[in-house]
């Protein structure tokens, strides 16, 4: 018991932490301060999310696109933020939770169908008048504005920017070793299983096809289940992973992990496993196509073909990658938006895109026009067969309701991944999956 | 276990004292040996990154090239660096305060406060995130060493707890013989309490650092972007690419490493022992 | 005669003051407030209002963006009737009982080896385990992740050059929670080795050398000197750990294996984090929230009890 | 005040050992406490509840009783460290009730001496100076003057030599010196002492009293000093103020009250061996010591009483030797009783012995108050 004393208190220790409050109060850097200009005139800063930004792969491309675009219009700046690509969807909605949401984002095509059904997004198309609209779009292949075109108002209400496809990457080297032909790659799944059972037995892994795809997006798998004839949602919008034709084209993959033929192991690693010349062909996005090219260089001769047909049926491979979304909401930004979004989705904007990052570039005019892309393509052959694929890629599917990106991990984690880590039965699991899907639209 | 059985039985024996270095070695290697084989690794070109050899040869700085020049990873590990520096400094000075008053004072709602403090302790961080996130944006602190740092705050339960315990160790006629002495209560706390609690608050302000330092959630929350989150939340970027980065992921991870080492090269002694002389209850 | 004198006066006519407060004596009035006023507060604004928040989050059906709406207790329905919500109990159940041995006796018996037997190598030691606990979560997750690369890592391929088949590891769903622990347990054998040490530090020498002039065998001495005195540090640390255990776990699965493959890693603080901020589904969220605290909350109360008891019935070998 | 300190020239030369006495200042000593009603509780246990008492200025005043009776708690309100629930406290006349411990002129000797660890002898002794000087702010005492106080007041207590030193590197005896040191250099009117002699060693503790004594003598403040020791009490205080309970038994010079206690609470409680105290054909209590008694014949037959005393028989059931002493503890017609005799008395366990205590040596209780007739 002490302290009868009184206290004519000296702040001491509560002024000491009263001053370190308020000394990082004031040297705080930055904080979301953008949000405040609401029209008015002189410069406009709008935000760019992005998940290609600051990264070893893409950010230097990126900033380059951010630069060349500020000096074409001094009256705009843009700030960009970086996101990891499978966060992105949460950034974004904490960012609109909070009351600040980002002006231009790149969305996972993945994502898209839950961003529209909940989220404030501002249809791109909307933004311009029809002649600018008209002119922004010009020369990008038709069948891909249609494919990302939104299924209920049938308008492109997400620029397509990152568009990538599914192909079979494949080592020539193992190739060679295993006595096939590298200039007559596999075309079907049939001569896929082929090669593969052949490459096995030279002792390095056949095949991968990274259906169970690190960034939970089922692109793949809907490009499985598209060739095999099925689809993960039908024209009407039902839900049919669990469809007979869908589950053809999981229990081919299934066919190829239990015959030992894919090794048993998660996209990531057979993604290093690929680059370390340990797997014989890959089925992957062309996303990854500059990582693998760095990863070759010197080490192996690698090549690349169109995404196989299955049984019989034409090859259907859909898209994954990312389109440009708007949040702004007033109407002085979301101008600043679209000209950013139309100069990346520029044939300049794609020349930066396709030579620093390796993204498909959207227009076919630009692939030979010596001024934009033509000799870049000369001297890389590696996308000339990605290329093709934009003229039939199918569109990406969305499953119903407020919990799309919700079903989409459940139908990755809780069916596609054990088909490819376990083996498991793709009827049964794709069953119960569906069942969970269809709760989850309600 | 192996290593009890080892010392106890045979302490005399050489092939118990063998055997005991031997079992701490097997936990030490099996630890450590990750952090060696990246380090080994990081420095691999690029597409020899899964050779088998000890050795790093041919070696390649390329790795590090792409972390540090085309990767802000200087700027999260500062931004780490600030955040668990501060959010130490903030969170043990609150709990200097209230445990010295709880001890000091005696107040009747001291039990109260010990009560709060415990609970918020065994509450789970997951259970306040919304809310905390919500206030925090409010407040505009996303994306801000404030956001970063103040609602770590939220972890002062066990600094109080802890430093309270040994607050109550200081037999109380020392505080009444610097109140005898004519200190104020300001006084008494800097020229009396604090130097006698040194060692325990050097084992307090560590234990805090490490839980902060470890800070995972919170940061990606509140501070997502590149150029303001911290390293934890900053290798899963590199990780999440599209794209194998692994080489520059690796190396990442040994810039992120190699401070931490140094720093923990010059002061594990006294981090030792701090934590041995504070004999923590 | 008597300085000191008992007066007969009666009590003194000015009225006695009443600087009391209450029973226990008169303190200064500003003093406590002041100087825990910031405590307070941070608790209050960062822990207690939040948790009342979450508590009526818990009632709502609210994806943060469109308004609320209240739903009473449909949100705790349907996640008592959630089976990931199931499994992920059990294997937080799981995550404990591997982390408890792991978390007490290894780092008890690393610390009272080097106790035993002090000097430098011992030091050595301890700084080599405590190392993993400053290092960076994501750069240690890295490590493993590399490490135990299935197709190539240097673990498989070293087992295949043993003619062992080498595990699918993070891949395969019975070996991913098992690669978890070891992942956390790096950080946490550190950590409480040298917590033990500071415990064990306290213990007078002089009693071990009492022990050893008695004839004691060391394993002896463990058991009736050293083991008496730590069971309280033990058994709180224990509870300690398991408490920063689900946080550690909770790291590594987010940064690792996003509770898969399978649900395999799963556990009720990344379920927490995934109804949270992957699917927006605060209500269900926040009732995850409240039914975890009160089960931790259940859980502390049981090993408090057990501490009692386990302390009382070794207390005549304390001496 | 205690100009005592002043004598930089002498300490200096006499460094290291206790200077001869200086003259003390005849002017009138300050440090005159007075207790008003003072009333203090724990719980619903009353602590302390006194109606009036003072504290002569210059006086060694001892507070003595057993464990309990409040004497700390009555220190610690005179320290400012607890507050009264009632009452007013007076030193010098000034109403000190609610000032600062700091505030009051008042310095304390803990029990366990208090010594900062972290801080050498001279810090120690210091702390209350600087700190002084430090909230004084301009016209501050230099710190020149501060080490030079402080090192005189060393000196004087043989520290002289130990300055540099921290406490754990000093013995027991020197811990108290510098914790007596601590408390003097303040130079405080009133210099409250909580059992400090407790935590010393037997023989250090006989030592440790003359020197208190002599420096009671030498600084001619006011000493409060506590103390459970009722030979303490005695050997040490010029006033011995008697507690029980919280509430005053008596207050006096050792003398009176050791010759004229006035209950029989006091009188059991100073002296050891204990008074003995039976009861009376009339009811009443009679006290007396063992030592007062005069052995009647312990093998002859008994002699005839006198009227000078009165004369007590017993028969011995056991018998302690106490070096020049004797101890015969036997059971009386009314109860069980002690004497003291000269060592070389015959006395055997079962022989019945009688002795005289003289008129002057006994003393009357009342059977139901136990208040002194």
């Amino acid at each position: 018991m002490m302290g009868a004393e009184r206290g004519r208190f000296r702040f001491g220790l509560a002024a000491t932490v009263v001053a370190v409050a308020l000394g990082l109060t004031v040297s705080a850097c930055g904080g979301s301060s953008s949000g405040t200009a609401a029209g008015g005139s002189g410069p406009v800063t709008i935000r760019f999310m992005s998940y290609n930004y600051g990264t070893p792969c893409c950010g230097a491309g990126t900033q380059q696109l951010i630069d060349e675009f500020e000096k074409a219009n001094p009256d705009i700046r843009i700030r960009p933020e970086a996101v990891a690509a499978a966060d992105v969807l949460t950034k974004l909605r904490t960012e609109i939770a909070a009351g600040s949401s980002p002006d231009v984002v790149q969305l996972g095509w993945s994502k898209a169908g839950e961003a529209r059904a909940t989220l404030p997004l501002v249809p791109v198309q909307d933004i311009p008048t029809t002649t600018e609209w008209q002119t922004g779009i010009d020369g990008i292949y038709p069948n891909i504005l249609k494919a990302v075109r939104n299924g209920t108002t049938g308008k492109v209400d997400i620029m397509p920017f990152s568009v990538s496809v599914p192909i079979l990457y494949y080592n020539a080297d193992i190739f060679r070793a295993a006595g096939l032909d590298p200039d007559r790659p596999p075309t079907t799944l049939a001569e896929v299983k082929t090669a593969a059972s052949a490459i096995t037995r030279t002792g390095k892994q056949g095949v991968y096809v990274a259906v169970a795809d690190s960034g939970k997006s089922d692109y793949l798998t809907q490009s499985v289940m598209n060739s095999t004839g099925g689809g993960a949602v039908n024209a009407s919008g039902a839900v049919t992973v669990d469809s007979p034709r869908s589950i053809a084209g999981l229990n081919a993959i299934r066919d190829l992990v239990v015959s030992g033929l894919q090794p048993k192991v998660s996209a990531t690693d057979a993604q290093a496993a690929f680059a370390g010349g340990k797997i014989g062909m890959m089925v992957y996005t062309t996303a990854a196509m500059s990582a693998f090219e760095k990863s070759a260089k010197g080490t192996f001769d690698l090549r690349t073909t169109a995404f196989p047909s299955f049984d019989g049926s034409k090859a259907r491979p859909t898209y994954s990658g990312a389109g440009l979304a708007v949040f702004g909401k007033d109407r002085r930004r979301q101008q600043a938006a679209w000209k950013f979004i139309r100069f990346l989705t520029s044939p300049q904007g794609f020349t930066i895109l396709t030579k620093t990052i390796g993204y498909l570039p959207l227009r076919p005019a630009i692939v030979s026009d010596p001024a934009y892309l033509g000799t870049y393509f000369q001297q890389n052959r590696h996308l000339l067969p990605s290329l093709s694929q934009l003229n039939d890629v199918t569109p990406y599917t969305y499953f119903p309701g407020n919990h799309a990106n919700q079903a989409v991990v459940a139908l990755q984690d809780e069916a596609v991944t054990p088909i490819v880590l376990q083996g498991a039965d793709a009827a049964s699991a794709l069953r119960a999956t569906a069942t969970k899907i269809r709760s989850l639209a309600r | 276990m192996i290593a009890v059985r080892h010392v106890g039985l045979r302490p005399r024996v050489a092939v118990a004292a063998t055997g005991r270095h031997a079992a701490i070695l097997i936990v030490i290697i099996g630890l450590l040996f990750p952090l060696f084989w990246v380090a080994v690794t990081s420095l691999r070109p690029a597409n020899d990154l899964f050779s088998t050899s000890p050795i790093p040869w041919p070696m390649s700085v390329e790795n590090y090239r792409d972390a540090i020049f085309r990767f802000p990873i200087g700027t999260m590990l500062l931004n780490t660096a600030i955040m668990a520096i501060a959010a130490t400094l903030l969170q043990v000075t609150v709990a200097i305060g209230a445990a010295y008053a709880l001890v000091r004072f005696r107040p009747r709602w001291g039990g109260a406060v010990v009560l709060l403090a415990g609970a918020a302790v065994v509450i789970p961080p997951q259970m306040l995130i919304i809310p905390q996130f919500l206030i925090a944006s409010h407040l505009g602190w996303r994306d801000t060493y404030l956001g970063l740092i103040i609602p770590q705050l939220a972890a002062c339960g066990l600094p109080i707890l802890l430093l309270r315990e040994y607050l109550v160790d200081i037999p109380t006629s020392l505080l009444e013989a610097s109140i005898m002495d004519g200190a104020r209560p300001a006084e008494t706390l800097r020229l009396v309490v604090l130097p006698l609690l040194r060692p325990a608050l050097a084992a307090v302000s560590i234990l805090v650092f490490v839980n902060t330092w470890n800070e995972y959630l919170w940061p990606t929350l509140i501070a997502p972007q590149v150029n303001h989150t911290t390293i934890q939340a900053g290798l899963q970027l590199l990780g999440n690419q599209e794209g194998p980065t692994s080489g520059a992921l690796l190396a990442a991870a040994m810039i992120t490493t190699l401070p931490v080492l140094a720093v923990y090269a010059i002061a594990s002694r006294r981090i030792t022992h701090a934590f041995l002389q504070s004999g923590i209850k | 005669m008597a300085g000191v004198t008992l007066e007969p006066t009666p009590v003194s006519p000015t009225p006695p003051a009443p600087p009391a407060q209450g029973g226990c004596g008169v303190r200064a009035r500003s003093g406590p407030w002041v100087y825990s006023a910031p405590a307070i507060l941070s608790l209050a604004t960062w822990v207690y209002v939040p948790m009342v928040a979450t508590g009526v989050a818990s009632l709502l059906d609210w994806d943060l963006i469109t308004p609320a709406r209240y739903v009473g207790v449909a949100n705790y329905r349907r996640l008592l009737a959630d089976h990931d919500f199931h499994r992920a109990i059990w294997q937080t159940g799981w995550y404990v009982l591997m982390m408890l041995p792991l978390a007490t006796v290894v780092p008890l018996a690393l610390a009272i080896t080097l106790w035993l037997r002090p000097g430098r190598v011992s030091s050595l030691y301890r700084a080599l385990l405590f190392l993993p606990v400053v290092l960076a979560p994501a750069a240690n997750a890295v490590s493993w992740q590399f490490v135990l690369n299935p197709l190539q890592g240097i673990t498989n391929t070293v087992l295949a050059d043993l003619g062992l088949p080498g595990p699918g590891w993070l891949n395969d769903p019975s070996w991913a929670p098992v690669v978890i622990v070891a992942m956390t347990t790096g950080k946490i054998i550190g950590l409480n080795t040298l917590l033990f040490s500071a415990s064990l530090s306290a213990i007078d020498q002089s009693t071990i050398e009492a022990a050893r002039v008695d004839g004691a065998t060391s394993w002896e001495i463990v058991r009736h000197v050293i083991a008496a005195q730590l069971i309280r540090p033990v058994a709180l640390l224990g509870l300690l750990c398991v408490l920063l255990a689900g946080q550690w776990v909770f790291t590594n699965v987010a940064l690792v294996t996003q509770g898969g493959p399978n649900g395999a890693t799963d556990n009720v603080y990344y379920r927490l984090y995934t109804y949270a901020f992957t699917f927006f589904d605060t209500g269900t969220a926040a009732a995850a929230a409240v039914v975890i605290t009160v089960g931790v909350a259940a859980g502390y109360v049981l090993v408090r009890l057990a501490i009692g008891r386990v302390r009382h019935a070794d207390a005549p070998t304390a001496g | 005040m205690t100009d005592v300190m002043r004598q930089p020239e002498s300490a200096a030369r006499e460094r290291g050992r206790v200077p001869t006495p200086p003259a003390v200042v005849a002017a009138a000593p300050s440090g005159g406490i007075e207790l008003r009603s003072v009333r203090k509780s724990f719980g619903s246990t009353p602590a302390v509840d006194l109606p009036a008492l003072s504290v002569p200025a210059g006086s060694l005043t001892v507070l003595v009783g057993p464990s309990g009776c409040g004497k700390s708690t009555l220190l610690r309100m005179i320290a400012g460290l607890e507050t009264p629930e009632a009452g007013h406290i007076h030193i010098d006349g000034q109403d000190i009730t609610a000032a600062r411990p700091g505030e009051r002129g008042v310095a304390m000797v803990f029990q366990d001496f208090a010594l900062y660890p972290h801080m050498t002898v001279a810090a120690n002794v210091g702390f209350g100076l600087v700190l002084e000087a430090k909230h004084a702010g301009r016209g501050a005492l230099p710190r020149a003057e501060i080490s030079r106080r402080v090192r005189d007041v060393c000196d004087l207590l043989g520290l002289g030599d130990k300055l540099g030193r921290r406490p754990r590197e000093l013995s027991g005896g020197e811990r108290q010196r510098v914790a007596l040191a601590r408390a003097l250099v303040r130079r405080k009117p009133v210099l409250l002492l909580d059992e400090p002699l407790s935590n010393l060693d037997a023989g250090l503790r006989a030592q440790a009293r003359a020197e208190l004594i002599r420096l009671h003598r030498e600084v001619a403040g006011t000493f409060v000093l506590v103390t459970h020791d009722q030979a303490e009490a005695l050997s040490l205080g010029t006033r011995v103020v008697v507690l029980r309970a919280g509430r005053l038994e008596q207050a006096g010079t050792p003398e009176e009250i050791w010759r004229c206690p006035a209950n029989l609470f006091v009188a059991r409680f100073l002296g050891s061996p204990a008074m003995n105290i039976v009861a009376d054909s009339r009811g009443r209590l009679l006290g007396w010591r063992p030592a007062d008694a005069i052995a009647l014949g312990v093998t002859s037959p008994p002699a005839a009483p006198t009227d000078a005393g009165e004369v007590f028989e017993g028969e011995v059931d056991v018998t302690e030797f106490v070096g020049d002493r004797r101890m015969a503890h036997c059971v009386g017609d009314h109860g069980p009783w002690s004497v003291e005799f000269p060592a070389a008395t015959p006395v055997a366990v079962g022989q019945r012995i009688r002795v005289l205590v003289p008129a002057g040596s006994l003393h009357h209780f009342d059977a139901q108050t136990g208040t002194r007739l």
